[in-house]
């Protein structure tokens, strides 16, 4: 198949996941979950993949995301436009506040900033109790029909799905076009060989903030449409366990891929969803799914294909 | 243009330049830059002048101090003393950036290239820098167009024509040295610092470098300043040599001269023999 | 760790990973053609509550086996689906969706954490499924954020301290000084507890609230010496409880004071060491009961299920109790209608082989809360397992919790 | 004002316990390129398997080969899934590898020893306080100090004046050269893990002294220690025992005043850090130095 009639059978797949998902035995909420990952982890892999930033702590913008939109529709307005579009400038906002600190560092210093400062925010998130309802979650608030006009659209599980797939359209055509563009050339320029830009007279850290700062908005957005989608949202869900879920989800399905990681966001939450009703031991198994995918196919499903993910 | 006028030009244009006394308009000028490493003198009080369109090489032993020599000049260090003018602008103390903007490019001992990308891909950084337009977040058709029409140019310019789609890290060492410099071609530089442009290469591999170097310094006008250890290659296209040792400049003059120069035959010829 | 519970196993467990990719376990069809009736559970098995979470699945698979063995609900066989929430609530959620969705559960339970209570009393409300808490104790559940579908086995965080206020006050005095979990259950078990002092006439010396997770507590500690209290009430709960005790005891502090607390659970009492495990707590269920009915062939009966040498704690009673309340309201409902579900439950008395415990029983109609007894006594730093705390008192639910009004709730039935 | 001090000292002795967590952090962050998500992993083995042991051995007994058992399945774990990774260069790979492995080594402690919370006990001797008066000065947390001092000391020791300490150093400054002189690399670089590994084990035992023991615990207590290490300057093992002491001495402080926000401080106090001085305290001066 080529390469286009590939993404057209994704897309159809897609749209008509409704139908098909119940009859082998899926639920529809587990479509929308995928695709809500799919859009946090493609916009992590801006970072992660394209620019060459390890973000080990990006669940803190999903997170932030999440609250920004449920303490929106809880105590500001009841609307789901409104709830998505605070959420997603709370937490990008956060990580373009942040991104100066990082910008200037690699490797190792890279994911050790951003997780430290990752966790920053989830303890402000836990300890805050009065606002964000601590360590038991912001509950009580729940995504409001969509008012178009004078249609009506209730946002029913299938609908909510059909939301969804729409903003992971919106997040897919952004990010293809950043990345066809001459700041995301510049991006995978920096990935590759930082000295060689700087020699050209390209100044890296600008680029490595804009690239931190664009994948906060959008891990924000994909927040935003996780605390609607069971209309909770918990401090786990800043957790750094949360961003190494992440991380090995964009490692499973190819990093150096556009749409890898929504692959390895399938085979994972499909994953964990089966393993975790299958066995108390399932940690173990997503553990093992580490290991042997950093031992064994380090460049992923997607890299299996692809010469060009060099590794070792 | 008298040596007086040009003095006076120079003057006027760029106060802060301390031209001295030249031929011709003082390029690319050092004044007496030192270089520490902890006790090491790296490079020792050098001054160094080279005139617009040259075609100058630097020679020395190994430690002599040629690769720190185009650290300073590039940015990528600073002197521990002394001042570097390039074009009437006193940049002893501007970044990198700055530097290239005013056109001083350079590449490296060892290749530095981009090499999961493709030669097209390699290229198209550096021209969409020269653009100015790298961080526009979209690209429209127009610009779009212009940018691979000016990549192909550079392509066809070193002959890699064949070779465009190809990943860079699997092309040939001598390929992929042909492709840093054509990436440094790419931002439009006035000043081309080649840091051992045929370290490695084959025979045929060098043929082809040592040509496409006479041919940016004779078509596209670009001053050429290149670290070279093979003397053939020295002695067969520089218009003028400069010899560093121990950090000091031991001989500067055209070809004829630095081969006749007794210093020189004893401290580097002769030992190189 | 024997001794699994029936988890979900409608696949071959080599089933292997790489096929289920996209597939999902086929569903289990029964030769009579009979469709069972299937309840969901959700509860950590694994992470920090993972102790809690199994004896709750314990309990429920007790009851389980009862009531299929007395023909299961309305004639229907009736199957249990165990689902792992790691105590994390976004997977609470999404496993409730799941079982509602997938495993077409018709029924809900379980929770240790509050946080998943409260994540998946949203998805059973959404649904208009009736969700039977078992051990999320905060306030919300039965209160400001309580449910028409929602219904609660454990008490309330007010009822644990009211449960216990009065013996320590009489034995005591009135000097207390609070250390007090940050987060919503913490701050309401310390308000309750201020509240029924003040009444009683004693005084707060200071309140220290500690982060959940705390694991050094000295600093709390050295406060509450410093204002030398009459009792020191220790509020935190689980892991925090075991780390703050064990703090205090190498300090010295139960020469000094005598150390009172709100909720214990026998997993609690089992982590602790001896000289830790002093003071005045509050359970809600204790297998030592010698004079009520059937308590004793309960915990036999467990013990012949699980021969790892446990015990049956409150939270095996909680999921026994849980399962069995579903199972009786079903019953009275005559129908799997969830608003005849919940009406059913609605006053609904628990019969002496379910509640095991004296008092009467029920849950209250206002609120959906269930009026069970508290527990209050004193651990036994020189017991060993199970004898571990002696009941000084059992204390009827509906004496102590607060009136449908003062909660908060207003059942949200659709008209 | 005393309250201030008291809390102040007591942040201190909370800040031994973190560079000491650190300080094996560190150790493996500089020879081995390896940031270690499973260290807290190792302490909860180290932990355990003193709990296991302290019946047959007594506490003390367990104190040692507790972490001895913990450094040598460190050296197993080299062997077996860190060495074939060193090669890649990017550090994603180590990083989701022992994030992988923190996973697994929390899941076997609970199959193994159950869910169910664990206590250690402490000897008399030392589970008491000194002093009526600072009656928080107990003797265990002497004994934590003592030990900590004692490993930390001894480390420097080992590292200044032993070959394998000094290989270990020449490594953290340049592993290619010290390649090039002859020593052989992966047996350095698989003793210090498996020292980093030991180092994990101890603080667990001695965390067992005053935490029960669950198999989750090891995931709090790993943070503080990134923490410090930031502070103190990647690649200085002085800096990481520095950055303990201050992030305690920030947390004690703090939770005299505003408890809420002892844990935020000090992620708080690294974003400053970073923004004055960005490599660190004493960032990349190499070891002890």
């Amino acid at each position: 198949m080529t390469r286009a009639a590939t993404i057209a059978a994704m897309w159809i797949a897609l749209i008509a996941l409704p139908w098909w998902l119940p009859l082998i035995g899926g639920y529809t909420a587990l479509g929308s979950k995928v695709l809500i990952y799919a859009i946090a982890t493609m916009g992590l892999n801006l970072v992660l993949g394209f620019t060459g930033g390890l973000s080990f702590g990006q669940a803190a913008y999903f997170g932030l995301g999440g609250y920004g939109a449920g303490m929106t529709l809880k105590y500001l307005v009841p609307s789901t436009p409104l709830a998505i579009l605070i959420g997603t400038l709370v937490g990008g906002l956060a990580a373009t506040i942040l991104g100066p600190l990082v910008m200037r560092r690699r490797g190792i210093y890279f994911a050790m900033i951003t997780i430290a400062i990752g966790q920053l925010f989830y303890f402000v998130i836990v300890r805050w109790n009065e606002v964000t309802g601590g360590e038991d979650g912001l509950a009580g608030f729940g995504r409001q029909d969509i008012h178009l006009g004078n249609v009506v659209i209730p946002l029913t599980d299938v609908n909510f799905y059909y939301l969804v797939l729409l903003c992971f359209t919106v997040a897919v055509a952004v990010m293809w076009t950043l990345l066809q563009s001459p700041l995301g050339h510049t991006w995978v320029a920096i990935r590759e060989n930082r000295r060689r830009l700087q020699f050209l007279g390209v100044r890296p850290e600008r680029y490595v903030w804009a690239s931190f700062a664009i994948a906060g908005f959008i891990t924000a957005f994909a927040g935003t449409l996780n605390a609607l989608l069971f209309n909770f949202t918990s401090p786990q869900d800043l957790h750094w366990i949360l961003s190494g879920d992440f991380v090995i989800m964009i490692v499973l399905g190819g990093m150096r891929s556009f749409f890898g990681p929504l692959i390895g966001v399938i085979i994972f939450v499909v994953a964990q969803d089966y393993l975790s009703s299958l066995t108390d031991n399932w940690m173990t198994f997503i553990g093992l799914i580490f290991v042997l995918i950093v031992l064994l196919f380090p460049r992923g499903v997607f890299g299996i294909f692809d010469r060009r993910a060099k590794i070792a | 243009m008298s040596a007086a006028t040009a003095h006076e030009a120079a003057a006027t244009a760029a106060p802060m330049a301390a031209p001295q006394a030249a031929a011709a308009w003082p390029f690319l000028q050092m004044v007496n830059v030192s270089r520490r490493f902890g006790s090491l003198k790296a490079v020792d009080d050098v001054s160094f002048d080279m005139a617009a369109g040259e075609l100058r090489a630097v020679i020395g032993p190994n430690g002599a101090g040629k690769t720190t020599f185009f650290n300073l000049i590039s940015g990528l260090l600073p002197p521990s003393q002394g001042r570097v003018i390039f074009d009437g602008e006193d940049i002893t103390r501007r970044s990198i950036a700055h530097r290239v903007a005013k056109g001083i490019v350079r590449t490296f001992q060892i290749t530095e290239i981009l090499p999961d990308l493709s030669v097209f891909e390699n290229i198209r950084v550096g021209v969409e820098t020269a653009r100015g337009i790298n961080a526009r977040p979209w690209i429209g058709r127009g610009e779009r167009i212009a940018v691979n029409r000016r990549i192909e140019e550079l392509i066809a310019i070193v002959n890699l024509t064949d070779k465009a789609r190809r990943i860079v890290g699997e092309l040939a060492h001598g390929d992929q040295r042909v492709v840093e410099v054509a990436v440094a071609l790419s931002v439009g530089p006035r000043l081309l610092l080649l840091d051992e442009p045929t370290a490695g290469m084959g025979d045929s591999e060098t043929e082809h470098m040592v040509d496409l170097v006479r041919r940016l310094h004779s078509d596209q006008g670009v001053s050429v300043l290149f670290i070279e250890h093979d003397m053939d290659i020295v002695f067969g296209i520089a218009q003028r040599i400069t010899v560093l040792d121990r950090g000091r400049v031991l001989a500067d003059g055209p070809p004829e001269q630095i081969s006749a120069d007794p210093q020189v035959r004893a401290a580097y010829l002769g030992e190189a023999e | 760790m024997q001794a699994k519970v029936s988890r979900r196993r409608l696949v071959q467990a080599g089933a292997a990973l790489a096929a289920s990719t996209l597939s999902s376990p086929p569903i289990l069809t029964y030769a009579q053609g009979e469709t069972p009736i299937k309840i969901g559970m959700h509860d950590p098995l694994t992470g920090t509550y993972a102790a809690e979470g199994e004896s709750e699945v314990r309990g429920a698979n007790m009851a389980l086996a009862e009531i299929n063995a007395k023909g299961g609900m309305l004639g229907r066989k009736v199957q249990l689906v165990v689902e792992d929430d790691a105590a994390n609530a976004g997977l609470a959620s999404q496993k409730a969706t799941k079982m509602i969705d997938q495993d077409k559960v018709s029924m809900l339970m379980g929770s240790v954490s509050s946080a998943t209570a409260l994540a998946v009393n949203q998805v059973a409300h959404g649904r208009g499924v009736v969700y039977m808490v078992t051990g999320g104790h905060t306030d919300p559940v039965t209160g400001s954020q309580c449910h028409w579908t929602t219904f609660r086995i454990c008490t309330t965080t007010y009822m644990l301290a009211a449960g216990l206020a009065g013996t320590l006050y009489k034995k005591f005095g009135g000097k207390w000084y609070f250390i007090t979990p940050d987060y919503a259950f913490g701050h309401t078990l310390q308000e309750s507890y201020a509240k029924l002092l003040k009444d009683l006439g004693g005084t707060v010396l200071g309140n220290s609230l500690s982060p959940l997770g705390t694991t050094d507590f000295s600093s709390y500690l050295i406060k509450a010496e410093q204002s030398k209290p009459d009792v020191l009430i220790n509020l935190t709960d689980g892991q925090d409880l075991v780390n703050c005790m064990k703090q205090a005891a190498q300090f010295g502090l139960m020469k000094k004071f005598p150390i009172g607390g709100g909720l214990s659970e026998l997993e609690v009492l089992r982590a602790l060491p001896k000289e830790a495990r002093q003071g005045w707590w509050t359970l809600e269920w204790w297998w030592d009961q010698p004079n009520t009915p059937h308590v004793k062939e309960w915990v036999a009966a467990y013990q012949k299920i699980h021969t790892d040498g446990t015990w049956p704690s409150a939270r095996t009673w909680f999921g026994y109790a849980g399962l069995h309340s579903l199972g009786l309201g079903v019953a009275k409902a005559k129908s799997l209608e969830p608003v005849k579900v919940a009406r059913a439950l609605e006053g609904l008395e628990l019969p002496d082989e379910i509640k095991l415990q004296p008092n009467k029983v029920y849950f209250r109609p206002g609120d959906h809360q269930l009026m069970s007894s508290e527990f209050p006594g004193e651990d036994l730093p020189d017991g060993t397992y199970p004898n571990l705390f002696k009941v000084a008192d059992i204390v009827a639910g509906d004496k102590i919790a607060l009136s449908v009004k003062d909660t908060g709730c207003h059942l949200d039935y659709k008209a | 004002m005393q309250l201030l001090l008291f809390n102040a000292f007591n942040g201190l002795i909370q800040g031994v316990f973190y560079a000491l967590m650190a300080l094996g952090l560190a150790l493996i962050l500089s020879l081995n390129s390896v940031i270690n998500m499973a260290h807290g992993g190792f302490l909860v083995i180290g932990a355990y398997l003193a709990y296991t042991l302290s019946p047959y051995l007594g506490f003390w007994g367990a104190l040692i080969v507790g972490p001895l058992l913990a450094g040598v399945i460190g050296l197993a774990v080299e062997r077996g899934l860190i060495r074939p990774i060193y090669k890649r260069s990017d550090p994603l790979y180590s990083l989701l590898l022992t994030f992988g492995l923190a996973l697994i080594i929390e899941d076997l402690t609970r199959t193994i020893w159950g869910a169910q919370g664990l206590p250690l006990e402490v000897p008399d001797v030392i589970n008491s306080p000194v002093s009526e008066t600072y009656f928080f000065i107990t003797g265990y947390r002497l004994f934590v100090i003592g030990i900590t001092a004692a490993a930390a000391i001894g480390l420097y020791l080992l590292l200044r004046y032993t070959l394998l300490g000094i290989r270990i150093r020449a490594g953290t400054s340049d592993l290619e050269t010290t390649a090039a002189l002859g020593v052989n690399i992966y047996k350095l670089r698989a003793l210090n893990f498996g020292f980093g590994c030991l180092f994990a084990g101890l603080a667990g035992v001695l965390a067992a002294g005053v935490l029960g023991l669950t198999p989750p615990m090891g995931n709090s207590l790993i943070m503080p220690s990134f923490v410090a290490i930031i502070i103190g300057g990647v690649g200085s093992l002085f800096g990481a025992v520095l950055g303990g002491l201050l992030i305690g001495l920030a947390a004690g402080i703090v939770t005299t005043y505003y408890p809420a926000a002892s844990e935020a401080v000090i992620y708080l106090m690294m974003l400053i850090v970073l923004a004055v001085r960005p490599r660190g305290l004493l960032g990349e001066e190499g070891l002890f130095e």
